[in-house]
């Protein structure tokens, strides 16, 4: 079955000819009118459509954006603030960057829209320290957007009033769990907090209500309130709705980004029809469809999967539908989106000791399972890979990730054990039969941490 | 030189004759409390004493060190020790009968051997055998006997003046234990003497005719005793051990239950005199076995001594003579050394069952049967 | 004494032991009235919840309802309702109890948390217990004991941190051995509010540091050692001189100020090497100031005053005819325990003497030392030693300008320094009853050397009118006499009744004639303090200002 | 009443005379006497001391000549006589072992009191106390039996070391963090 087209609608026009970052360009295709028609309504009705329209967070855990504004306490009397998680970070995602370089305004609309439509005051784009550029592009286009009245005092002639700053980031993959990124914004070390009691919808950002949203996600609210919910629900599958942005990254023909509606396109479809294949004389091995953080799917496993009739059906990786809900059911997830390919040429040893390096760096050292714990996994695989690799270091490696994962104040436990349990389960003979004579030169490029 | 000793008056001659007995008495007792130690170190895997040297003996080559090894110069610190040491004497002891304890242990065990033969020469005058002895008395073995028998007062003795627990049950002990046994003793020679003498009026309880008696040519003649009456010489050996005091029958000393025994108060000197006395009393009733038993000084059975020194000087014949005897004496002390640190003691009321339920009727049958046999192979 | 209100009460089922706990309690100190101990390292009773050791992960269940209708889900097989346990872990300590909610601290899951959290503390601890001053008293070494999985399967090689860090002046910090448990960093954030500990590096590279260019120097800064559960933060006075498991514990009160930090004096064989803070939530919490850990060092202080060889018979006799000469005035301080204060008192209404206290304040810090630093000045007031707060001597002065005074009995309060000149020491004679030498010892026809508080036993009451008592830590100096014998000798030497000099007896005397403390015994006394009526003595202003856990009166009428 | 009746069987004939088995003793004991000695003469011939030995106590320096107590007290809390007293303290900081921190500054081993047991070389984390060979020890008065800390390494030396703790320590120390 021929992969069906590409139903872009964050990126429209992103790859256009001629078509810049600046707002006149962002206007001349429609830009802020979404902003101008939602402010005459109400914020509640607002907040219904965005439910209504199944939004899931494209950030990487995949929550309901609806249910998560719903969270928000608002009889505290406090000031409600909204982020726009920038901090893009995760290993072989690159949505969000795109996004702001290319098309910064359909960010700010977005998040204008969504500050109304929780009554925000005040928002912030925290992004990441690497993203310097994207960073001055942003400060551009805001200051453009409130020079013409999209941001600030008195938004489009209303009385509604609500500023953006850019934050950016010190540099720390920890920095984008909301919490962090909170703690962040604070001024402090990005250590997570503890939930509960400090769930950021009661008391986030200065202890205040606080909605945290990934860029996609707030771009897609755009994109809602344009279309009508009703019509967003149309696209891809139920609980899945809307697009998602691929990032096809590794040992392709065609890497890349790739934007298609939930569910509508196979794995398979998406590597072999649209990214064109492996590269010469060599075949696929593994895939990591959600970013490095994700499960890793190894090419030529099943899966038996439970229709909702009640019957069972079996997947190929090939086959696996690129949803939400599909993905989570093969033990894996659909995560920020980054599809990261390995074909026959790599060692799995090797490319799980180069994640372990980056998770390593990059636990906050807050809580002890993730601190102690990533640390030690690439410990163990940097040793595997200097050639002092044992039989039983699979299996310890594992039961190492084993004892992080569900036991951590963040998400960052799973994150980091997810790879190593799943690299050691779907190609534990690897890890067994890796010894010192296949200590490569790669070994030393290893040495990240 | 014997001509010398001839003229000389026969209180000088008496005189010379008691101090070559204690001369040659002492010594071997304390060789005997030296073998004692060596003994029982060799049976229990040491060397025993070897560490003493005195300046001059200890210091001659080769000499010294075989000396040193055998533990001599022990012995003689051992026996100057105890006459240097204090005389401690306890405060509650009878005193008088407690310094006489040890002189009536020492005297008799002395006196006994002025009428042991202890050799034989070859009398050219008279071409016959003559004994080698102090006192050739015709009563011979009942002197033994008798005098020998004194030294239980010894013990009684100390056991009494020390006036203190220990030594008084060691004392009753000994009493009792040297009274029953007597009995079965003197018995058990009985056949020996019926034996030697044949029925007559002229009938000899010399230790020197039992001797001759058992260097007669012929098959009965040149037998010894032991061969002829075993039973005779196993009751006479058990009641010497008994009399002696010696394991497994020192109940009187018996250091387990009784700490020392009767001589728990005594100390020094004369501690070491009880010791000289058992010894030599030892050396005697050895000495009496060997001449009632084992052919005295006839070195081997059917080989007399008289024709094999009947040549050579007197002098030579009576060395032979003795070292013969003194060399199955010192055999039989051997003996009770070696038994002494084989066996365990025995309990008291087992030493009064054997002596009186077994030794003493074994006796008394034994001396029915011999008296028989004998009169017997006499009418016939 | 008023009793605090009762507090609301939720049930929980502790591994299914039914209790009442008030509302707001941690699962942690819930487990623990059931007698169940959660282990940890980042809790803390007294600090903000961090929640970052991961030590102290339990099961938590909720009763079982229908979503859609409230009801009750009943489980057929045991007839109560059915539990809702989480598939993962919860932290004990950020988890407040809920009507009905269900725990399970020693399930196979909780167990295999523990042991993992045990695994990956240890394996870049350097585990030099030899060398650790916390050996003995870590909850590292408990809790592997307790919890752990009793082997390593850690070959790789350990992280390397800065070791023998100077911290502080009076702070060393072992970064190896640190778990990263941050509260030391609460403590000073929190409770010092000095602000300047810190994590700086990430992940398992992270290491506990100074704001750069400051030190940890404020006066609490040892109190971090006390809560830091290995032994990262050791004291720079205690480290390496001896092992915990060898000191003798004695609950002492601290004498620094009248705030009456509750304390624990650790001696082995006579000498004291240190002194802790014990838990007393309404006067210090767990905390105590540093000034007051050294105090210790006045027991072998070079001018502690020795016996001068004169029979005490000789001492007690000089004494006597001095003050039977009359024209005596006594010296009492705020220093002396309740009982001595009380002789004081009876010596002085024997003699009809005037009496005095000397006043000692400085500033209060607001936490934990308060401004009069007498630690027993309500001592005086309660035993009627005085009627007014202390001020200075000068009226004293003045009597002995006057010739009035001819004879002064100090107990242990140096005249001089209290703002006597020595054109005065010299008119007057001098008994002096004290531990250590001064001007006035040197100017005092009579010396009894006493004792200092870690050597005698006795009760302070602290600026709360709570009554507290302290227990002699070590033998007292060899020929210095309790002050309480002393003054009961002088008692009788001038014609007064003794009832004893020992503890039971002076409370006997003492139940007797003060009627705040009527039926009361030393022994009596709990641990934490007594508090007794002050209204008596509500119209005195005290220097004290505010400070943890009091409040002064006279703030109160102002506000 | 738990009694048990042993059935004791008759002596025979022989063996109530005792002969055969005073015999028996007889040749037993003689067989021993003509056999060699089964005792070592000491001052000249010295036993050959057993692996495992525990003579007298003693403090031992690894052969790269550093102590190895670092004075936990451990054996000094362990001793059943309380023979022994450490007194801890700092090691300089320009020491060339500066990284092990801590050292004995006094080492007492009283041994009028020790019983050589070896629950202090048991007990020691750092393998620095150890009962060597030493079984004879004297001396004319009670000071002379207290082997202080100079005494004790005298008598114990240097003992080889399996593990080099403090060496790979300082060796990953210079290292740092680099390594995997």
């Amino acid at each position: 079955m021929p992969a069906p087209a590409e139903r872009r609608i964050i990126f429209k026009h992103i790859d256009e000819e001629g078509y810049s970052n600046d707002l006149a360009c962002y206007q001349k295709h429609g830009g802020y009118q979404v902003l101008q028609k939602a402010l005459t309504a109400r914020p509640e009705d607002i907040r219904e459509d965005v439910k209504k329209s199944g939004l899931r967070g494209r950030g990487g855990a995949g929550f309901s954006c609806g249910l998560k504004w719903s969270f928000v306490d608002r009889k505290s009397g406090k000031p409600i603030y909204l982020v726009v998680n920038a901090d893009e970070s995760e290993p072989g995602t690159f949505k969000d960057r795109y996004i702001i370089h290319q098309d910064p305004h359909q960010l700010i609309e977005g998040t204008m829209i969504s500050c109304f439509a929780n009554d925000v005051k005040q928002a912030y784009i925290y992004i990441r320290g690497e993203f310097p550029e994207g960073a001055r592009i942003l400060e551009r286009a805001i200051q453009e957007a409130r020079d013409a009245g999209f941001v600030g005092r008195n938004i489009c002639g209303t009385d509604y009033s609500c500023d953006i700053f850019v934050h950016r980031g010190a540099g720390a993959y920890i920095c984008g769990e909301e919490t962090g990124l909170i703690e962040s914004l604070e001024g402090k070390r990005a250590n997570p907090r503890i939930k509960p009691p400090y769930f950021p919808a009661v008391l986030g950002l200065y202890q205040c209500p606080t909605i945290v949203n990934n860029v996609e996600t707030l771009c897609h609210v755009k994109h809602i309130l344009d279309m009508g919910p009703d019509e967003y629900l149309k696209i891809g599958t139920p609980n899945n709705t809307g697009t998602r942005i691929f990032c096809v990254s590794g040992h392709v023909k065609k890497p890349g980004y790739y934007e298609y509606a939930c569910g509508e396109i196979t794995m398979g479809q998406l590597l072999y029809d649209v990214c064109g294949g492996p590269r010469e004389g060599r075949e696929f091995k593994a895939v990591i469809p959600g970013g490095s953080s994700a499960k890793i799917l190894r090419f030529g496993e099943t899966f038996t999967l439970k229709n909702q009739d009640g019957s069972e059906r079996v997947l190929k990786v090939e086959d696996i539908p690129l949803d939400f809900d599909t993905l989570a059911a093969c033990g894996t997830m659909g995560g920020s989106g980054g599809v990261i390919v390995m074909d026959d040429s790599v060692n799995m040893v090797e490319a799980l000791a180069n994640i372990n390096a980056f998770y390593a760096h990059e636990s906050c050292g807050q809580c002890t399972p993730c601190r102690e714990g990533s640390l030690w996994m690439k410990k163990i695989s940097s040793r595997m890979v200097h050639g002092e690799a044992r039989e039983e270091d699979g299996e310890l490696i594992k039961s190492v990730a084993d004892q992080i994962a569900g036991r951590t104040i963040c998400a960052f436990g799973e994150a980091c054990s997810w790879p190593t349990q799943s690299f050691v389960l779907k190609f534990g003979d690897e890890f067994k039969a890796y010894n010192e004579d296949k200590k490569t030169k790669s070994a030393d490029r290893l040495e990240l941490v | 030189m014997i001509e010398l000793y001839l003229s000389l008056p026969i209180w000088v001659q008496a005189s010379l004759k008691g101090l070559i007995a204690i001369g040659l008495i002492i010594p071997i007792a304390g060789a005997c409390s030296l073998a004692e130690r060596k003994i029982s170190a060799w049976i229990q895997g040491r060397p025993g004493p070897n560490r003493a040297r005195a300046w001059g003996l200890g210091y001659i080559p080769i000499l010294g060190p075989i000396l040193q090894r055998l533990g001599v110069f022990h012995l003689m610190a051992d026996g100057a020790k105890f006459v240097f040491k204090e005389d401690v004497v306890p405060g509650h002891v009878n005193k008088f009968y407690y310094y006489l304890a040890p002189l009536v242990a020492l005297v008799p065990s002395l006196c006994t051997i002025v009428v042991v033969p202890f050799g034989a020469y070859f009398d050219a005058a008279t071409e016959t055998l003559k004994p080698l002895i102090l006192a050739d008395v015709d009563v011979g073995i009942l002197a033994v006997f008798a005098i020998g028998s004194l030294s239980v007062y010894s013990l009684i003795l100390a056991g009494w003046a020390s006036n203190s627990k220990y030594p008084f049950l060691g004392g009753v002990r000994a009493s009792a234990q040297l009274i029953s046994y007597e009995l079965s003793m003197t018995l058990s020679v009985i056949p020996v003497f019926l034996w030697v003498n044949a029925p007559g009026p002229e009938a000899t309880l010399s230790l020197f005719a039992v001797v001759e008696s058992q260097s007669q040519p012929g098959f009965w003649g040149g037998m010894w005793f032991v061969f002829l009456m075993p039973l005779c010489a196993f009751v006479f050996l058990v009641s010497l051990f008994a009399e002696t005091n010696r394991q497994p029958f020192d109940m009187p000393e018996s250091e387990a239950d009784l700490v020392g025994g009767f001589h728990t108060e005594y100390g020094e000197f004369k501690w070491s005199i009880f010791f000289v006395a058992e010894y030599a009393h030892m050396t005697i009733g050895s000495g009496v076995f060997v001449l009632l038993f084992l052919g005295g000084w006839n070195p081997l059975p059917w080989v007399p001594l008289e024709p094999l020194i009947a040549g050579l000087p007197v002098w030579l014949g009576g060395l032979i003579g003795a070292s013969v005897f003194l060399g199955k004496t010192f055999f039989f002390i051997f003996l009770f050394m070696w038994v002494r640190w084989t066996l365990p003691r025995f309990r008291y009321d087992q030493v009064m069952k054997l002596g009186w339920q077994k030794l003493l009727p074994i006796a008394i049958a034994n001396v029915i049967f011999y008296a028989l046999a004998i009169a017997l192979i006499e009418r016939a | 004494m008023i009793q605090p209100a009762q507090p609301e009460l939720v049930t929980v089922f502790i591994d299914g032991q039914e209790i009442a706990v008030p509302k707001g309690t941690n699962v942690i100190e819930a487990a623990r009235m059931v007698g169940t101990d959660v282990p940890h390292y980042c809790y803390h009773p007294k600090l903000s919840i961090a929640g970052n050791c991961r030590m102290c992960l339990i099961e938590l269940g909720m009763p079982m309802t229908d979503r859609a209708t409230r009801e009750p889900i009943m489980d057929e097989a045991t007839g109560k309702q059915k539990i809702n346990w989480i598939p993962r872990p919860q932290i004990g300590c950020g988890t407040t109890v809920a009507p009905g909610m269900h725990v399970k601290t020693q399930s196979p899951m909780v167990k295999e948390c523990r042991e993992g959290v045990m695994e990956f503390l240890l394996i870049n601890h350097p585990l030099d217990c030899p060398i650790c001053d916390q050996a003995g008293e870590c909850k590292l070494q408990e809790q592997a004991t307790g919890y752990g999985r009793g082997y390593s399967r850690f070959i790789e090689q350990k992280n390397v941190k800065p070791k023998r860090t100077r911290l502080g002046p009076r702070v060393t910090l072992d970064d190896e051995r640190c778990v990263l448990c941050s509260r030391c960093i609460r403590f000073t954030q929190e409770v010092a509010k000095d602000d300047v500990l810190g994590f700086v590096d990430r992940g398992s590279y992270s290491t506990l540091t100074c704001y750069p260019g400051k030190e940890l120097e404020n006066n609490y800064s040892l109190n971090t050692v006390d809560i830091c559960p290995v032994g990262a933060l050791t004291s720079t006075d205690f480290r390496f001189k001896m092992r915990v498991w060898f000191l003798k514990q004695t609950n002492s009160i601290c004498p620094e100020s009248s705030v009456g930090v509750n304390t624990v004096v650790w001696s082995r064989e006579g000498v004291i090497y240190r002194i802790t803070p014990r838990r007393n939530d309404e006067v210090n919490d767990t905390w105590m100031p540093d000034s007051g850990r050294v105090l210790y060092k006045e027991v072998q202080a070079e001018n502690r005053l020795q016996p001068t060889g004169d029979p005490a018979s000789d001492l007690l006799a000089t004494a006597t005819r001095l003050l039977q000469g009359g024209a005596v005035a006594v010296v009492g301080s705020g220093r002396s325990s309740l009982e001595e204060q009380f002789l004081t008192a009876k010596l002085a209404r024997q003699l009809h003497a005037a009496t005095f206290v000397v006043g000692r304040t400085g500033a209060g810090d607001g936490i934990l030392i308060s401004a009069d630093r007498n630690p027993n000045t309500r001592g005086a007031l309660v035993t009627g030693l005085i009627s007014e707060v202390p001020g200075d001597l000068a009226a004293l002065g003045r009597e002995i300008d006057a010739g009035k005074v001819k004879t002064v009995v100090s107990v242990g309060e140096d005249l001089s320094a209290a703002g006597l000149t020595a054109e005065q020491l010299a008119k007057v004679a001098i008994v002096y009853l004290g531990s250590h030498a001064n001007a006035t010892s040197a100017a005092a026809q009579v010396v009894f050397p006493t004792l200092t508080v870690f050597e005698k036993s006795g009760s302070f009451i602290n600026q709360q009118f709570r009554l507290q008592k302290f227990a002699s830590a070590v033998p007292g100096l060899t020929g210095a006499t309790d002050d309480r014998v002393v003054l009961d000798q002088l008692v009788t030497a001038v014609g007064g009744e003794s009832a004893g000099s020992d503890l039971v007896s002076v409370w006997r005397e003492l139940a007797a004639g003060i009627p705040g403390l009527a039926d009361l015994t030393y022994a009596k006394i709990p641990d934490t303090g007594l508090l007794l009526a002050d209204d008596t003595w509500s119209q005195l202003t005290f220097p004290e200002g505010e400070s943890l856990h009091h409040q002064p009166a006279a703030a109160e009428t102002t506000a | 009443m738990s009694f048990k009746t042993v059935e004791r069987k008759p002596l025979s004939f022989a063996e109530r005379t005792y002969v055969p088995q005073i015999l028996g003793g007889l040749k037993t004991t003689f067989k021993k006497m003509v056999k060699p000695n089964e005792t070592l003469e000491y001052p000249e011939a010295r036993p050959t001391i057993p692996p495992g030995y525990r003579g007298v106590p003693t403090l031992v320096k690894d052969p790269n000549g550093r102590e190895k107590c670092v004075s936990c007290q451990l054996c000094e809390f362990v001793c059943p006589p309380k023979a022994i007293r450490i007194k801890p303290g700092e090691i300089p900081a320009d020491d060339p072992t500066a990284h092990v921190e801590k050292a004995p500054q006094e080492f007492d081993i009283d041994m009028l009191r020790c019983i050589y047991c070896g629950l202090c070389q048991e007990v020691c984390p750092e393998e620095a106390i150890w009962l060597q060979n030493v079984f004879s020890l004297s001396g004319y008065t009670r000071e002379e039996m207290v082997n202080n800390k100079a005494k004790l390494y005298e008598l114990g030396g240097t003992l080889p070391d399996d593990h080099y703790k403090w060496d790979k320590k300082k060796a990953a120390e210079e290292a740092g963090n680099g390594g995997h």
